[in-house]
């Protein structure tokens, strides 16, 4: 699956965007974010505040326990600041 | 409706008359700037980087529109909004409303503003004398969408 | 504070940016313009002829902006109220209010539209092809003023 | 005194303004209301609805009790429709 990340998420990965491989048994955001946690401080750091992060699948909004398959596009970032 | 996410700058003398057009059914324009400002929590700013999320900027925009719409007898609508490098006195965002009632246009340009805020996929980062940050969100932002509910 | 009662039309943008000059700690504009519409009470205009009592006119316009002004922390302020013979689609009225924030820029152009209804020495007569009539004053009107007190 | 007719009122009335002298024992904007009302029926027409006349004396909003004198200048109009 591809992976978009945003802002202060953005920068403590250090990447924009990345292709995974959703792990067997992973079928929810949170469960996609905890593993994702397993591969670096720099993960950990993004995903510490688990209140400051949204997460968009298939360019729609939703929660943490949203269902997802290998086949979604992702998107994970902080609360918006625009206006 | 006339949504845009765009870096460059906007008229907003051009974007009224664009929505007023010939028409003579208008009665009220109401029309919100948001501009960046030169201090923010009592830091100067010197820079600020609007980032964007591109595939869903626009839909986001048009969805909050489209609410609008729904809640208030709307003439027409328009919504830009601004990324990229910005700086001190520079305009962020314009939200113009019509309709044939001032009340209608007031309130749809300040709940389109309040949307916009918690809902539209920008980031800002701000660069200070200090070094550089995200802003962060604001309860209070949260507190002026749901007075909607 | 800028206030001004004058025949000719207002120039919108000029006054934007009369408002904003060099300044870069300004938050948020909001503006409101109201219009002659083509249709009002189920009749089709022709013409507004607009009476005003030049003595009190400005005067009563800058003691709402005062008032606006001990409210709400603005950094500026124009009221701009046209007079004499106008067409459907022609501007009457523009407030524009600058602020650090988006909602004291809202509410005080709001209060200062619903201020003016009732409280600008100024009359509108209407010409529609069944004969002139001057508009009648609204009891809504002054339930929207009196929702600030 | 000088007294100015707007609108409505200075139609009914026939003039945008006259000047009269102030009847002694007149001391309120009701009791000028009234003395006026003598003078005609274009007069009595203009201030048949009492609730839709409103009054300034000397550029000042006041009410009907307001007290005043022959120096006054009155402006008489129906209620504002401005904005």
């Amino acid at each position: 699956m591809n992976i978009f990340y945003f802002a202060l998420i953005r920068e403590h990965i250090g990447t924009s965007s990345e292709e995974i491989d959703l792990p067997t048994g992973i079928d929810t955001v949170s469960g996609l974010i905890s593993h994702l946690e397993t591969k670096g401080d720099n993960y950990k750091a993004a995903f510490e505040h688990s209140d400051l992060i949204r997460v968009a699948v298939n360019n729609e909004y939703v929660g943490l326990d949203h269902k997802i398959s290998n086949a979604d596009e992702i998107a994970i970032f902080p609360p918006m600041t625009g206006g | 409706m006339r949504i845009s996410v765009q870096a460059e700058d906007f008229d907003i003398a051009a974007e009224i008359k664009n929505l007023r057009a010939n028409r003579t059914d208008i009665g009220a324009i109401a029309t919100f700037t948001g501009l960046v400002r030169d201090i923010h929590g009592g830091k100067t700013i010197k820079k600020m980087t609007l980032e964007h999320f591109p595939a869903m900027a626009e839909k986001e925009l048009a969805k909050i529109g489209d609410q609008a719409k729904k809640r208030w007898p709307l003439e027409g609508l328009t919504i830009i909004h601004r990324y990229g490098a910005l700086y001190p006195g520079d305009n962020i965002v314009l939200v113009i409303t019509t309709s044939h009632h001032r009340e209608a246009a007031f309130d749809a340009a300040e709940f389109i503003m309040d949307w916009l805020k918690t809902d539209a996929p920008f980031w800002k980062k701000e660069q200070t004398a200090e070094g550089n940050h995200w802003v962060s969100a604001k309860a209070e932002d949260d507190a002026k969408k749901d007075r909607w509910n």
